[in-house]
């Protein structure tokens, strides 16, 4: 599903790497934890996921196709493959939650009914189902941030990533939607978090891994968060 | 594109209208003043070229016949300037005529004289020619021939007229294309920034797997939208403008001011305003969002 | 202000300029071609009231002297003539000097005519005035004197003229109006969708303490910068372009076209297109962040 | 030093009450948690408190004064009083950390040289030493986060208003980010935090007050993360 080898990535060449000597490998269906420090490049792996940025050296694969080598007007069609929820949400903060979550539907095609039928469905999911038609510059941090989550597996995609989805939930809210990532995960989707959620990533006994400095420095089968060294 | 992303699309442009109405009508009236001001500009100046060309159609030319001239030799000039095809109207005016002419212009001043007795004035032709600006030239070929005493066409006068309706035209195509380019400039650049407006929007539709021309599409309608209307305004506008300027002159007896009927003058700016107010609104948006599309 | 905020004030303006250069190049565009076509049709304004109003003052009254009038009616005439303030210049043509003046304008076409015997002409005055608007008016008071047999003013034409000047002053001061309200909302409107697209950056500012003066003071600098560097610059592009124009018209012998000097008439777009650019950058600026300071 | 009596809060007429009949009291010097769920009304509350939103009714005093009745032009001096971690940052993004850092100082008039010297030393603190000339945009959420914070501390401000601080943050970084601020706190400085932080909560066994759908459900003197019935 996903394969990255001696992947690396600096923004700027004035600027040290940001990722480093990467080696990983995802299957189909895993659910996997990435951890470490503020700025250890964790957003960084999965900007890199959705080709928001390319890779500065290395082969990073996904769906068995080369990143590197993906023309620009196919990278739509890969990002509806994924569902991603972002640290900092990316949602149209002058559209209704409703609206937002349709409208990752809509790029796809999909029929109106469909659309109709799944949206509030899919928001009731993340306990959102009273907030419809409330705009998201109008909803709380913990809110929003369950709206970008909702995005993300409206389309039932066959990866999800998901950077910081309960930065802004409490614990109570940040479990329910782990579990719901979990549910997903266990009907075959592939999930990766980027969390600094220790009392999750504790109690999940899932895949860990660790960077540090924008190298792994841990990759656990069953993980805990903590230090690997 | 599918129907149902024809649907999608015009529903959002429609949405997107009005999600940021104040905004749309600012962009609006934008081009409703750019193009006002370029219609009235397009429309001063199709007239000054109208006027200029009915005012060069007046100028005659008036060859005098010397006295002594033989027969053959009035004859030869009388062919001559027959054939001429450069020549549209060409007017013999005896010398009986000339005298009642000149009687009729002086009035009593001349009473108790008798110049019919011994006429002082000459045969002449008056000369009427499609080609105004080829007289001086005429004029000059004319004054070779034996028959002729004289050619007299506004010497000086004339040519200063060309002058000056020349410069009037070239000045006035100078500037149409001058403000045409600020018109173009104006409207690109304002519905660049609406757009700009919104560029956080976009990006974030890129990154939720829309494709460019999803995305697009309501922005291009959009545009249609504003560039249709803030063509269809100033052309309605100019429409009663330049009617109440027609009307004017026709009710103040001011018929040499020859100016183009509305109904022409009207077709005409329409088909330099519609497309470009269209393809401006149309194409301003496509490209506007090429840096957000980037992503 | 502080001289400490002053000196910041100054500092943050230029590196906002800086920052958004493209969008700061694209608005003093948007402020310069809008005062270049301001200024080009001020110029076109000026000089045709300039030159109608030359083509006015040479509108002449001929009064004619009834050959019968007694020496006493005469002199009441040359006396009422002389003191009335409306008339400029009065010039007494005696009929000797009006033959003359026949003669030459005929030219040999009298010759053989001994016209000096029996003089056929009246005597008559040339009057200028300074009030062309009055000439129909003070022909027509004319006309009731004893002494006087007929007057002259181009009857119709001069009305005609006045219609036509009038309309011309009157279209070109609503043009220039509306033009002036355009500009305005053209300019007001590009400045308000720059401050709109750094909007979360003011509201930003405000949440941390800033007061609305401190936030405004960069924005209405960096206007008055946009402003006056947008109405410098079409003044020197029209210094270029009207010098050329004129040197056109002196070059081409078309002193007819009695244009105004150049620095005159520059000084004059000036007063009006500097406080404009400058007036409206800064009013702009500060009036279009309201809503984001409202926080 | 912040006095509420049975504040109210609704954003619309036809919305229900987000915030109602909350009463309390903080004293100068007191560091206190603000938990609950997501939407409870914890960033409501905060809001209220810079004067961003005005209560719906009741009273709202801080620093004496009644904030219903504040004029507007004494905010921008109000907020100065008070240092703001927001929850969604709103930091420039296209100026630099230092700029940001500074633009807080230079609105109060400070001198150059003191800008010059506190905030280099401010962003040190919160771990950002080497970032000083990075544009927020370039930074990670975890590093924007901080500046935010650096921002909020740099005047010295006699309350601190935190808005969940530490969402981005791994557990060790959030850790400092605490002790920084109880350390600011224990020299005088009251300290409001909205957090869902558990563990910090938990360890640092200071007041927590617990929102509960709008309204207050408990409130501690040396609490810990945990429902209050
Ligand atoms: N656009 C960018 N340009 C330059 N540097 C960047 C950019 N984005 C991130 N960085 C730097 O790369 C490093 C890794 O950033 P990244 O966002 O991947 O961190 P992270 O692990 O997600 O951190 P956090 O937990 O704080 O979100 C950081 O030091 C950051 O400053
Ligand atoms: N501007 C607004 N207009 C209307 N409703 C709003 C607005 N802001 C917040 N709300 C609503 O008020 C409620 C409380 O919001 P608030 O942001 O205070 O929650 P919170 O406790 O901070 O939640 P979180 O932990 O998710 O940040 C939410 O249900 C939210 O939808
Ligand atoms: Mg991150
Ligand atoms: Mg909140």
């Amino acid at each position: 599903m996903i394969e990255a080898v001696q992947l690396a990535k600096r923004y700027d060449k004035n600027q040290p790497y940001v990722l480093k000597d990467v080696n990983f490998k995802v299957e189909r269906g895993e659910f996997v934890f990435i951890v470490g420090q503020s700025g250890a490049g964790k957003s960084t792996l999965l900007k890199l996921l959705i080709r928001e940025i390319l890779p500065t050296s290395g082969t990073l694969k996904i769906f068995g196709q080369d990143l590197r080598l993906m023309p620009e007007r196919r990278v739509p069609y890969l990002r509806r493959n994924i569902g991603m929820v972002f640290q900092d949400f990316r949602l149209l903060e002058e559209r209704t939650a409703y609206e937002n979550v349709a409208f990752a539907m809509q790029v796809t095609g999909a029929v109106a009914q469909e659309i109709a039928r799944r949206v509030p469905a899919v928001l009731e999911m993340v306990g959102l189902g009273d907030k419809l038609e409330a705009r998201v510059c109008d909803l709380s941090g913990g809110e929003q941030q369950r709206i970008g989550l909702a995005r993300a597996i409206v389309n039932r995609p066959s990866l999800i990533l998901a950077d910081e989805p309960t930065g802004n939930l409490d614990p109570d809210t940040s479990m329910e939607i782990i579990n719901l990532l979990r549910n997903i995960n266990i009907r075959g989707t592939t999930v990766l978090v980027a969390t600094h959620d220790r009392e999750i990533v504790d109690r999940m006994q899932k895949r860990v891994i660790h960077l540090e400095h924008g190298q792994i420095a841990g990759d656990q089968k069953k993980g805990v968060y903590a230090r690997a060294f | 594109m599918l129907f149902n992303d024809f649907c999608y699309a015009w529903k959002e442009a429609l949405k997107g209208l009005y999600r940021n109405r104040w905004l749309s009508l600012a962009s609006i009236g934008v081009v409703v003043v750019t193009l006002l001001m370029l219609g009235l500009f397009m429309l001063v100046s199709l007239n000054i070229n109208f006027i200029t060309t009915s005012v060069k159609d007046q100028v005659e030319i008036v060859v005098y016949v010397a006295d002594d001239a033989t027969a053959a030799e009035r004859e030869e000039l009388h062919a001559l300037l027959s054939k001429n095809e450069a020549l549209d109207e060409v007017r013999f005016v005896s010398r009986a005529e000339a005298l009642q002419r000149l009687k009729a212009q002086l009035g009593n001043l001349l009473e108790g004289y008798d110049l019919d007795a011994e006429n002082p004035l000459p045969d002449s032709y008056e000369i009427q020619t499609s080609l105004p600006e080829a007289v001086p030239e005429v004029a000059q070929e004319l004054e070779g021939y034996p028959a002729v005493e004289s050619v007299y066409y506004g010497r000086g006068v004339v040519e200063n007229l060309f002058t000056v309706t020349n410069a009037l035209q070239w000045v006035g195509l100078f500037l149409m294309i001058g403000l045409a380019i600020t018109a173009v400039f104006l409207i690109a650049h304002t519905i660049r920034l609406t757009v700009y407006l919104r560029g956080r929007e976009i990006t974030i539709m890129k990154y939720v797997g829309a494709t460019n021309w999803f995305i697009r599409w309501p922005f291009v309608l959009e545009g249609l939208i504003l560039g249709f209307w803030g063509a269809i305004l100033p052309l309605a506008a100019l429409y009663f403008i330049y009617g109440a300027a027609v009307d004017w002159v026709v009710s103040n007896n001011l018929l040499f001011l020859n100016l183009l009927p509305v109904e022409g003058a009207m077709l005409e700016l329409a088909k330099y305003l519609l497309p470009l107010g269209i393809g401006l609104g149309i194409l301003g948006s496509a490209f506007s969002m090429g840096r957000f599309l980037r992503v």
